[in-house]
């Protein structure tokens, strides 16, 4: 039996597989130490952050829906300093490959985050949040906006050499126009989707079941719309795209890559299995073994439409 | 039981914890006590031998995806064969909505997926006596506690308060372990008749000084308000156990926060489940 | 104990409650006579209807995901000619409110089924369907653009005074500007939402698991965001709204009221429950024989939020 | 049995069905009889007094939305008690996926979620003898034909094709009431080497004349092609019981339809759900 090569590159970052835990989804990382080895993923997104250190949202931050679940944790976080000093250290002696989530409501925070990052020793890509649904001024502005999203990643192109990826809104009539903007600026690859603008309500007392009325709706509901987003960006842009939205299990990572993904993020499903990382990598190598691909990249966007799964195959 | 600081913005950064396991453990026994209530048992040795009282389990009956996320549990009993090796644990469970109603109806032989222990336990009081104040379902943690003051020699009493007296449970097991029990009942069929910070602050008024009991409490909010702020009142420190909607249970969501007054004056959202869910009661700032 | 109002009215149709049974999730009606009857409903929405009859998509043509499902049936249909002469005179017979859901390829089609309804005894009113993710001739590009929407709405006015609903995709950036054309061109209610455009992919076989490839999520898995929707129509709009998506309980019913509907729709529900109205209807009674209500339309829109639902009450 | 038109294009215009019921049924047993099937027998005798041959249910293993839509299945037993009072119905299940994983793991107790009786059933030979085809899983709707059939006095025989010998379920059974035999494997454990329908155009070619026995066949859809175009071919009648996926089972959602040529020459998708399962051979256009 040959090696089964499951890596993944976007520009100098080099991944050993394409399994990236979720940005918002795995506190910095250093939450999950005990239950998974970080080197062993592909990367780690961190938390979004911005400049300064933010308080987030009133609970109640989160409500489950049908196979999901709507958050609006408004980005409490750390800030880039305290993420520097405190959290990047030790992401760096756990030979995590970090990759950073910014956030900024102006386009000059971006920019500054971005810079401040570059500098810091063990950054290795910079995720670029222009699509948070739950706070007004979270970069979703850009997000919603051709221009806005070119001018953004043009801008923060210009002040870092660090893999940059864009993460995309699905909130969009288009993604795959969003994904062409993104490319035409210079991202190295777009992530997508960030979560569905979504609202829950209790209906005995008549209130919103989140304290922000709207929040953001993940986990596997989702997934047929963001692997169909995938599918559309594939047919658009060449750069690598990481794709996301309701991964369970390691069939799921699989329709992402065979949709056009050549990455995928797990986020909702930490909270459901923290010990899914070691699942995901068995279940590929195992697919790989019956498959007899050697190279996992082989599949990427090998959807084969030319006639429909045999349902009784 | 192992010192710690409930307080903590991280715990990664104060202490180095025991990592939990997650097991797919089967239902032993399942006995309802009333219509809501029920103690349900399971295997799960795993997550009992590890557990602190005051820690919790995240639970899910199904490895669908509706419902999805696991829901969080004070582990009740810790229950060990007669060789004293750990078989099994209990939660007290009481019905709310989806997850606990799915937990009250399992039957001997179903699954439940146990993710645990998780969060910060009860400190041991430095010095004098412990005094448990539990509401309702808010009496889960205190069976644990109790054996481990017990087994410290710690004078024990426990301020229970529920609504009738059907709804006052375990009152036998309190009182064989020699836990002095205080009970209330808001239409007076059992105790004193009202909510159960009543007899507390009767019982703190009659103390001759600061820091001679630790206060521990679980029940509903404004319950744990009203505690905090009596044991402050008479200057007797106290430990909260805080309900937060959990989406993880391990630090990874950031849903679960309680606003606290940290060292620097600055109030911070820590998240309850690693930063708690006890905490310091004179840190938590009530809403 | 006063007799409770459950009643809704959308231009000249009334009905005695607000559950009407969606498109495409209840054939024409009659395949559903043994199991409720149809005048007990507030509406039944027919099947969409084309001019001619058309064979729609190979199979397959469903595909379930999690707590939703995929279609691409291809609006396989009678053609608004055989319905007006086979299935109108039973379910007039069976004293069902008939609201028929129409298609076209051109603005033309549009105008001539609407027209020949408009003449047709026992039509209440039309569902102008301009949201059909599964077929590229199914008005979908009169659905996605502003002036589409409002060109096929008023041209539709001119020809029918029967009240029309133009049914609304939810696969663009903002449902709410959609609904605000509608009632700019004279539509008398707005129902939404249609179908999430989604994929899903077997990945042992490589292939679509739906012979068009790409199909619409429904059911309780876009709840949440269908309810978002409501509500942004709801601050747009005066008109009546008709709110659907994943509703499998009477609260899911009240959800979608609180957050603005004016009558709902319930789809892929009837698949997994047949006898699903009788249960909603007695969910509705026992809810507001609780809370008081007598009319039931007071609570519509009726949602508070100055605080989040109390998580623990 | 009521006489039908299997080809029908709507249940409606044609015959006037007995409504389905929907049941919340209770396991009475499962048994494994390997690795992939079982016979899960449930305590719906509301469906199973209805239920003719060839019918189908719609079953749930839930009450959650995940997984959410109902599966169909051929009604394999109507079980009686001493007095021939209805009691329960069994399903020949075989594993594809999640619900029929799901119902091979249950357990006596469990809820099944049931509605039915569904579909057009079989009809009685006009004349002769019946012959019945069946492939694998598709034995299910067999059971009940035959006893039908032995019922009405017309010789019968069963047709039955498996992987292995061991995939040749309740020969007994058959046998008792009188049906004869004629089995294949494809590894030749068991009857003849091969594809069930190499005996079967063996006997079509022994036959004196047309119209002189009725083929009914259950299974994989190349096999139903091949049994209706040799049924054809030796001028014998068939019907043949098509698998389709189906979200609704009602004539609701469009989904399962089958390609039938229609008395006017043209081809148009028929719902096998109320138009089917069971089609006469000769309509249907194999793709
Ligand atoms: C550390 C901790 C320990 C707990 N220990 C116990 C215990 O020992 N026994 C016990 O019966 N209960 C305990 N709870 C409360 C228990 O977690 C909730 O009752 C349960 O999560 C409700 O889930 P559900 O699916 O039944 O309700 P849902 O159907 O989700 O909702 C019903 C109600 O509960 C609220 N709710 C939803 N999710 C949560 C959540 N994750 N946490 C709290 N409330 C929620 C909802 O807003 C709603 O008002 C504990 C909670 C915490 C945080
Ligand atoms: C009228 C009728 C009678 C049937 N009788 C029996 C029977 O007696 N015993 C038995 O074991 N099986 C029977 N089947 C087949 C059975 O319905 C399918 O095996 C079952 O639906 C698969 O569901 P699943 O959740 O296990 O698989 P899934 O997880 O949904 O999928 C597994 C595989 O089955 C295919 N599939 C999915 N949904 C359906 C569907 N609704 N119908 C058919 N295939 C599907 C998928 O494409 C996939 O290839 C019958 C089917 C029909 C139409
Ligand atoms: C609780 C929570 C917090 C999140 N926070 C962020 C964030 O800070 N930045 C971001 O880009 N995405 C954030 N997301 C979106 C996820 O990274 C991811 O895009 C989305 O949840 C879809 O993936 P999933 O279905 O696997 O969770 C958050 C999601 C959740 C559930
Ligand atoms: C099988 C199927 C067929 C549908 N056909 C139509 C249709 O013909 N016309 C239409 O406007 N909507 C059609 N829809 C959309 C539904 O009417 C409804 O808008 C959508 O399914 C959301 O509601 P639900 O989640 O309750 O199903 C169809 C949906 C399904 C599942
Ligand atoms: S429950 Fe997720 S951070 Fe506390
Ligand atoms: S299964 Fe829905 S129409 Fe046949």
């Amino acid at each position: 039996m040959t090696a089964l090569d499951m890596s993944v590159r976007i520009g100098s970052l080099v991944m050993p597989n394409p399994l990236m835990a979720a940005s918002g989804c795995f506190g910095y990382g250093l939450e999950y130490e005990d239950v998974v080895d970080l080197s062993t993923l592909g990367g780690v997104v961190s938390k979004g952050l911005f400049l300064a250190e933010r308080q987030g949202h009133k609970p109640e931050r989160i409500a489950e829906t049908p196979a999901g679940m709507l958050n609006a944790i408004g980005l409490q976080g750390i800030g880039v300093h305290r993420f520097i000093s405190e959290k990047l250290p030790l992401l760096r002696a756990r030979r995590a490959r970090t990759i950073v989530n910014i956030c900024g409501t102006t386009l000059d925070e971006y920019v500054e985050v971005a810079r401040i990052l570059s500098d810091a020793e063990g950054v290795d890509a910079l995720e670029i949040n222009i699509s948070c649904p739950n706070i007004k001024e979270g970069g979703i502005q850009f997000g919603c906006s051709l221009d806005g999203t070119f001018g953004v990643v043009s801008a923060i192109r210009k002040v870092t050499s660090l893999p940059i990826i864009p993460k995309l809104t699905p909130n969009v009539t288009s993604p795959a126009s969003f994904a062409r903007a993104a490319e035409d600026a210079g991202a190295d690859a777009i992530s997508l989707v960030n979560t569905f603008l979504a609202m829950a309500i209790d209906v005995e007392q008549r209130k919103p079941k989140l304290s922000n009325v709207v929040g953001g709706l993940s986990g596997p509901a989702i997934r047929p719309i963001a692997v169909r987003m995938v599918w559309e960006c594939r047919q658009e842009v060449k750069i690598p795209i990481v794709g996301m939205g309701g991964i369970m299990d390691h069939r799921d990572v699989l329709e992402f890559m065979i949709a056009g993904a050549n990455a995928v993020q797990v986020g909702t499903a930490n909270f459901v299995d923290p010990f899914i990382w070691r699942k995901l990598l068995d279940g590929l190598t195992d697919y790989m073994q019956r498959h007899q691909i050697t190279r996992l990249a082989d599949i990427v966007g090998a959807l084969d439409t030319t006639s429909p799964a045999k349902a009784h195959a | 039981m192992t010192r710690t600081t409930p307080s903590g913005f991280c715990r990664h950064d104060i202490l180095s914890p025991v990592p939990p396991v997650d097991v797919r453990a089967t239902v032993i026994s399942n006995v309802r006590l009333s219509r809501d209530y029920n103690v349900l048992t399971i295997a799960a040795p795993e997550v009992g031998a590890l557990t602190e009282p005051g820690q919790f389990v995240m639970l899910k009956t199904t490895d669908a995806s509706d419902p999805m996320l696991r829901r969080p549990f004070s582990v009740f009993e810790v229950l060990r064969d007669d060789l004293g090796t750990v078989r099994a644990i209990s939660i007290l469970n009481k019905r709310a909505g989806r997850t606990t109603g799915l937990l009250y109806g399992l039957e001997a032989g179903d699954p439940v997926w146990c993710l645990g222990p998780l969060g910060l336990p009860f400190n041991p009081p430095s010095s004098g006596e412990a005094w448990m104040v539990a509401g309702g379902v808010g009496l889960a943690p205190f069976a644990t506690l109790a054996e481990a003051l017990v087994a410290l020699q710690v004078p024990t009493t426990l301020f229970y308060g529920a609504r009738t007296a059907d709804e006052l449970y375990y009152l036998e097991f309190f009182d064989r372990l020699g836990v002095k029990l205080v009970l209330t009942t808001e239409d007076g069929g059992a105790g004193v008749k009202g909510r159960v910070t009543g007899p507390l602050e009767e019982s703190l008024k009659g103390l001759g000084g600061p820091n001679l009991v630790t206060v521990y409490a679980c029940g509903p909010e404004p319950m744990l308000a009203a505690v905090a702020r009596l044991a402050e009142r008479y200057g007797q420190p106290s430990e909260v156990s805080m309900e937060r909607t959990m989406g993880c249970g391990l630090g990874g969501c950031y849903s679960c926060v309680v606003p606290v007054k940290h060292a620097d004056g600055q109030t911070r959202y820590v998240r309850s489940c690693i930063g708690g869910p006890v905490f310091d009661g004179a840190t938590v700032v009530w809403e």
